[in-house]
């Protein structure tokens, strides 16, 4: 049953704060997130090696150490509660024996220490979109699909609080749209294949949460925002381009709240800063100490708003003081208790340091200055101010593009001549959208290649 | 300089495809000689191309606008090339490793290469090791460029490695590997004769290998 | 020409803060520390390989890859400003040739820097402590003395900005101080030794440093205060003994300025808070961002009055994202950037943010509380007022436990009972230190052991 | 329990050495078998004194001032324990390897292991592969501890362990390494049997290797 956010969950800035969110997450043990707390989200992965049936024992031993060593150091920081991320690898959720087994594994550790030492904790769970391994994907049947699916059953079954994905519906052709520089097949793959595969993949997650009475957590964009990001890290393409990407993953993102999802949302989904305007909805985020994981230019400011504050992935090697998931997790707890330390004290403390982690950052790069609580606020309104998906994503384009002149005129952000010049190319796409979906599909339909997409995996 | 081959050079820079091809074709009406036309038209354009890249000036989307061009040129010019023999930089083999669909950056790699007149024969992503033996022997082709992401992929490289060795293919071809989670320590654990940690270095790489 | 510090440089809380201090230290390039800004000081080190002929070359290509990954990011991220330590390792002190050939290749790739990117940076580079390659160690001749002292030479002339050390006189007899709960034998160590030979010590290296133009910066009473904490956070000995052994390395750190060193102190050496109370120059800390090299129980608080913020070390391998040095480097920017700007916004700002830093860590641990300005202040002064090295560790040691006593009651840190336990005991033999030096010395002659330590080179 | 291995007992947990020899002596004296007494009176205290330790409840120099009451005792039991023949649980050489000077870590890993009564031959630090092989010779050792804690000296380990090999001493010992950069991968791939993270692990792992 398909919910429509058609106003803000939050709608002044003051409001907009790291920690609290209009509608809070409570698990079983009680653990509330958004209720007040920015509590560690610690992701980690393996260390260099293949899995498959001789090396499963070693790949428990693995997972059995990283909780291990996670939970230690959590309890001797006194921690008072934090997540955990399993993001499954493929061969994970290819065999979803597997990925439910050490979910099991990690549920027992986190249950040993909630008795042990009074720590509250939360488990995410995210298998993984394997629905890529045929190409073209095929989205909606096929071995591919039912493991997948089982594998989200089997880890609910396993002992997850939260389920997860981060799905890839439409990036078939976003790859090339990225790299291409080329807007209008971005828009097709986000505001009208992955949008229209997130409904379909939504419902069938939220009944499987039902079912199992787990959490539905939301859906990262990454695939599409990250790469972006990362691209531009590289200076493969503009920093403004990857900016426009991320306000447009948003519609896409929104569609998993639509259909049942409630948060904490994913931590790499930097679009989360508006699905918490909009939802109101906890989020999770990542930044300076992600560092490990992708390097990025907002690193501070990504501690605005979050509610729970993650290190995104690090594999289990050695450095020199201990584990390297043991650093991330010390990390994360020092980042959060300098957060908490501040609401402590009162509401008005709590925006200066949010404050600081914006100024930190928004003026450095266009992507920093789209997290801007205000900005995102702004922007978020206009795009719920449209009726669909496909509406939504060409407003978010319209709106951000706005944005960035406006940001540049009152010198909030700095673009260079070549930016610049980027501006101008991408506002000229952008203006040749057309307001009816018909027309635009009919437009994308001769460019696509059917070796890449299969449009009928979409209801097109 | 010539008018023409002056024109030839900026549209290619610019990226104006039907703008080259029409320029390449009165160059050719001209009576200059394609090889001339081919080199210091449009060959040199590219390099052009890559001094912007790396000035910062210019992003790939424009790199393969430019390159689309050089394509129409090129397509215009073939004919008149033909008897010229023009021989590639070396034929490249590339892939993702086998349980990896990570693309990008091997696909930013291939690119760069054919940007250097290599020829690429791209063989996708989560590649068995077999596929690469095949086409390293339907192309002959003297490099292979393995990509993988993931740090449980990674290891699979080896398997490919192994898998050109038993098909005694092993001494016609230089392999090179490249991507996150990898190093050049971990490049020559498994045997690979180098490692890039971008794609313009990958370039470099390649053309050192066959020099 | 021996200074002798009477009083104290800083006076007021609310003149301790990160970023300035009353002396700042200006290099030849204009890059001033302590001055206003927090910089970043990056530290690296080689990953699992050995140093010798064959492998020089490797070691080479490891040094220029490191300096070049960690430059490229932080003129990516904007740097202002910032500091490489290069600390040595043992084969490169040995080998003095091969340490100041590092130096070198450092040296011209942020010079390289400075003319590209208009990035003012500073070198410091930090021969080891080798005497104690003999053992019992020869201090003051003998071949390890000369190669030591030789590198400081070479690397001076290679072109480093600042020289330190972590140098280890009266270690050989600490280590089992630590271990045993010994607590006259570790001011003995401290106060007697330690101290006596950091004078020997700092005023050959302060000669050094003025032939060649050089700052004598400082020296770490790391094998002391740090070898103690590392121990404490694997619950082999109390934190209160931990912190308490911290504030007895005070007097003996002290003794380098006193023969002329002029700050920036070494990034491990915490004791540095107090030395920027007494000497009034600027500091490196590590915390957080530093978990790579030590966890810690301070990773926040070690925020609130450094001038340098450092990494402490990590080794060249490969995270997810980028080398561990890169991603060091990412975070320790963001960690500066965000103290800026608060000192950018002005006095109460910036004490805002450094009281968000005490808060989230004093009241957790001992260790963390001796940091808070305040008590530092109150204890350097105490400690100032005695006259000799011997009779300020004597202090140090009976004030901290004072206040430790005072802080319980006040409710201002929790010790459990086995810490109180320890207090107690701590303070009997502490009450047995005697006046006389002459007679302290006499009762640990009987107790030293001469294969483990040689007392004439101490001139006793 | 008899009331004077009680008393022995709560004086080696308590650490109070000269209660330890005078209770020893007036339960000789009362006629108690010594292997009694050094079983039911001491090493049972010394296992309280780790339970506590594991606890928090003791630190390290608790559990030594505990050892020295226990060997104190012992110097009073031994005369009457001399035919008994008391085994020790097997004999360890252990150092810091060459080039490294750490030894903290080393130190606690050998007083771990004399707690849970091994025979422990310290060689220091900065200890080269010859005397490792010697010792182990001199000794006949069944285990060898060897600690590094510099990345720029774990690998000389792997120098030891083929000393030991070329000695022909691989197969009479178990070799055991530890240290702050290491892991179990790695001290796997330098062939060592067994690698442990802290001292009280070390135990465990030295236990199960000669079990
Ligand atoms: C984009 C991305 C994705 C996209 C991929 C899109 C695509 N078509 O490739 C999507 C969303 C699909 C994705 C999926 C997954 N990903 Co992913 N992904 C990334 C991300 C953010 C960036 C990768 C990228 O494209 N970079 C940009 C390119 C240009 O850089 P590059 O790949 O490094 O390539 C450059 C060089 O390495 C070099 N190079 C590369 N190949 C070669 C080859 C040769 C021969 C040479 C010489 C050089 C060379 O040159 C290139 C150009 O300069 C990375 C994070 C990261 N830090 O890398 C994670 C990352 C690799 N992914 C990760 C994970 C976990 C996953 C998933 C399992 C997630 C999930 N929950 O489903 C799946 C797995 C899919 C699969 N079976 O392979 C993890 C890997 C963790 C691990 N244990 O290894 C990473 C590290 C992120 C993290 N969590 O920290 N991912
Ligand atoms: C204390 C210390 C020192 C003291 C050493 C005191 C001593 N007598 O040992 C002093 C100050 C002298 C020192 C000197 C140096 N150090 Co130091 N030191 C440390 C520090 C802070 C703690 C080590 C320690 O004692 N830990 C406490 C013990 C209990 O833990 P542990 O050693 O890990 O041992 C436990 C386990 O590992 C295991 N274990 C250990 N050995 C074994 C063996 C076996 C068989 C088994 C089963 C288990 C086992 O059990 C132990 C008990 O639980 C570490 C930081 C760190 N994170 O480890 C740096 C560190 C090791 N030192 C470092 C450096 C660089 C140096 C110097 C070069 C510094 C300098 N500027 O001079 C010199 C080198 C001296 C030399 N030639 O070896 C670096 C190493 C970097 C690198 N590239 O490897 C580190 C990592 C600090 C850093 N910068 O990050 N150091
Ligand atoms: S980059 Fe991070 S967040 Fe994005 S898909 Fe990969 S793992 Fe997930
Ligand atoms: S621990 Fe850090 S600071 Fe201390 S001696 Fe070693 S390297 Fe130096
Ligand atoms: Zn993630
Ligand atoms: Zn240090
Ligand atoms: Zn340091």
């Amino acid at each position: 049953m398909a919910k429509k956010y058609q106003e803000l969950a939050i709608k002044d800035p003051t409001d907009f704060l790291f920690g609290v969110s209009p509608y809070p997450v409570s698990l079983k043990n009680g653990l509330t997130i958004g209720g007040g707390k920015v509590y560690p989200e610690i992701n980690f992965t393996l260390p260099g090696m293949g899995i498959n049936p001789e090396t499963m024992p070693e790949v428990r031993d693995q997972y059995a150490q990283m909780i291990g060593d996670v939970t230690k150091r959590a309890a001797e920081l006194h921690a008072d509660g934090f997540s955990v991320e399993y993001e499954l690898l493929p061969d994970l959720t290819l065999n979803p024996e597997w990925g439910a087994e050490i979910t099991k594994l990690l549920r027992e550790k986190l249950d040993g220490l909630a008795q042990n030492e009074a720590i509250k904790t939360c488990l995410r769970v995210t298998p993984n979109d394997i629905r890529e391994f045929s190409r073209p994907p095929l989205l909606r049947h096929g071995k591919f699909v039912d493991d997948m699916f089982r594998c989200f059953e089997l880890c609910a079954q396993a002992g997850a609080d939260l389920l997860a994905i981060e799905s890839t519906g439409g990036k078939e052709i976003h790859d090339d749209a990225i790299i291409k520089g080329d807007l209008a097949a971005s828009v097709f793959a986000l505001g009208i294949l992955g949008s229209r595969d997130m409904k379909f993949l939504w419902e069938k997650i939220v009944s499987i949460c039902k079912r199992y009475d787990v959490i539905p957590s939301g859906d990262s964009a990454c695939g599409f925002g990250n790469t972006a990001m990362v691209l531009a890290e590289q200076h493969y393409i503009p920093r403004i381009w990857a900016a426009l990407i991320r306000v447009m993953t948003v519609p896409r993102s929104l569609v998993a709240f639509e259909e049942g999802a409630v948060g904490p949302n994913k931590d790499c989904a930097y679009e989360g800063v508006y699905i918490k305007a909009i939802t109101g909805a906890p989020i999770a985020l990542e930044g300076a100490e992600a560092a490990c994981a992708h390097l990025s230019p907002i690193g501070n400011i990504a501690k605005a708003v979050p509610d729970l504050w993650s290190n995104e992935s690090v594999q289990n090697v050695k450095l020199l003081a201990a584990s390297a998931p043991t650093v991330s997790m010390e990390q994360l707890i020092y980042a959060t208790r300098l957060m908490n330390k501040a609401a402590d004290k009162g509401k008005g403390s709590a925006l200066a340091l949010r404050d600081l982690f914006i100024d930190s950052d928004s003026a450095g790069d266009v992507q920093a200055y789209i997290l801007r609580p205000d900005v995102a606020l702004d922007l978020s309104r206009q795009i719920i101010a449209e009726p669909t998906a496909y509406l939504r994503t060409r407003k978010a384009a319209l709106a951000a593009l706005d944005c960035f002149r406006k940001a540049q005129e009152k010198r909030e952000i700095t673009l260079s001549r070549v930016e610049l010049r980027w501006l101008d190319a991408l506002s000229r796409q952008a203006d040749q959208l057309p307001d009816s979906e018909e027309e635009f599909i009919a437009q994308m339909r001769p460019t696509l290649d059917p070796a890449k997409v299969n449009l009928s995996e979409y209801d097109l | 300089m010539n008018k023409n081959l002056a024109a030839i050079y900026q549209s290619v820079v610019e990226g104006e495809s039907s703008q080259t091809a029409k320029k390449v074709q009165e160059a050719l009406d001209e009576g200059i000689n394609a090889e001339v036309i081919l080199n210091e038209g449009m060959v040199s354009a590219m390099s052009e191309v890559g001094r912007l890249f790396e000035q910062g000036e210019y992003f790939v989307p424009e790199m393969l606008i430019s390159a689309r061009a050089m394509q129409e040129g090129l397509s215009v010019l073939k004919p008149a090339l033909a008897k010229a023999e023009v021989r590639s930089t070396g034929k490249v083999v590339i892939g993702t490793v086998n349980g990896d669909l990570h693309d990008i950056g091997k696909n930013l790699v291939g690119m760069m290469l054919e940007g250097a007149a290599f020829e690429v024969i791209d063989l996708g992503t989560d590649v068995p090791p077999e596929r690469f033996v095949e086409a390293i022997k339907t192309n002959g082709a003297q490099i292979v460029a393995i990509s993988a992401l993931l740090t449980t992929t990674m290891n699979n490289m080896k398997g490919v490695i192994q898998a050109i060795c038993a098909a005694g293919l092993r001494k016609n071809v230089k392999i090179i590997v490249g991507g996150a989670p990898l190093s050049a320590d971990f490049a020559q654990s498994i045997g690979a004769d180098g490692y890039s940690a971008d794609a313009s270095k990958a370039v470099a790489l390649a053309k050192s290998l066959i020099a």
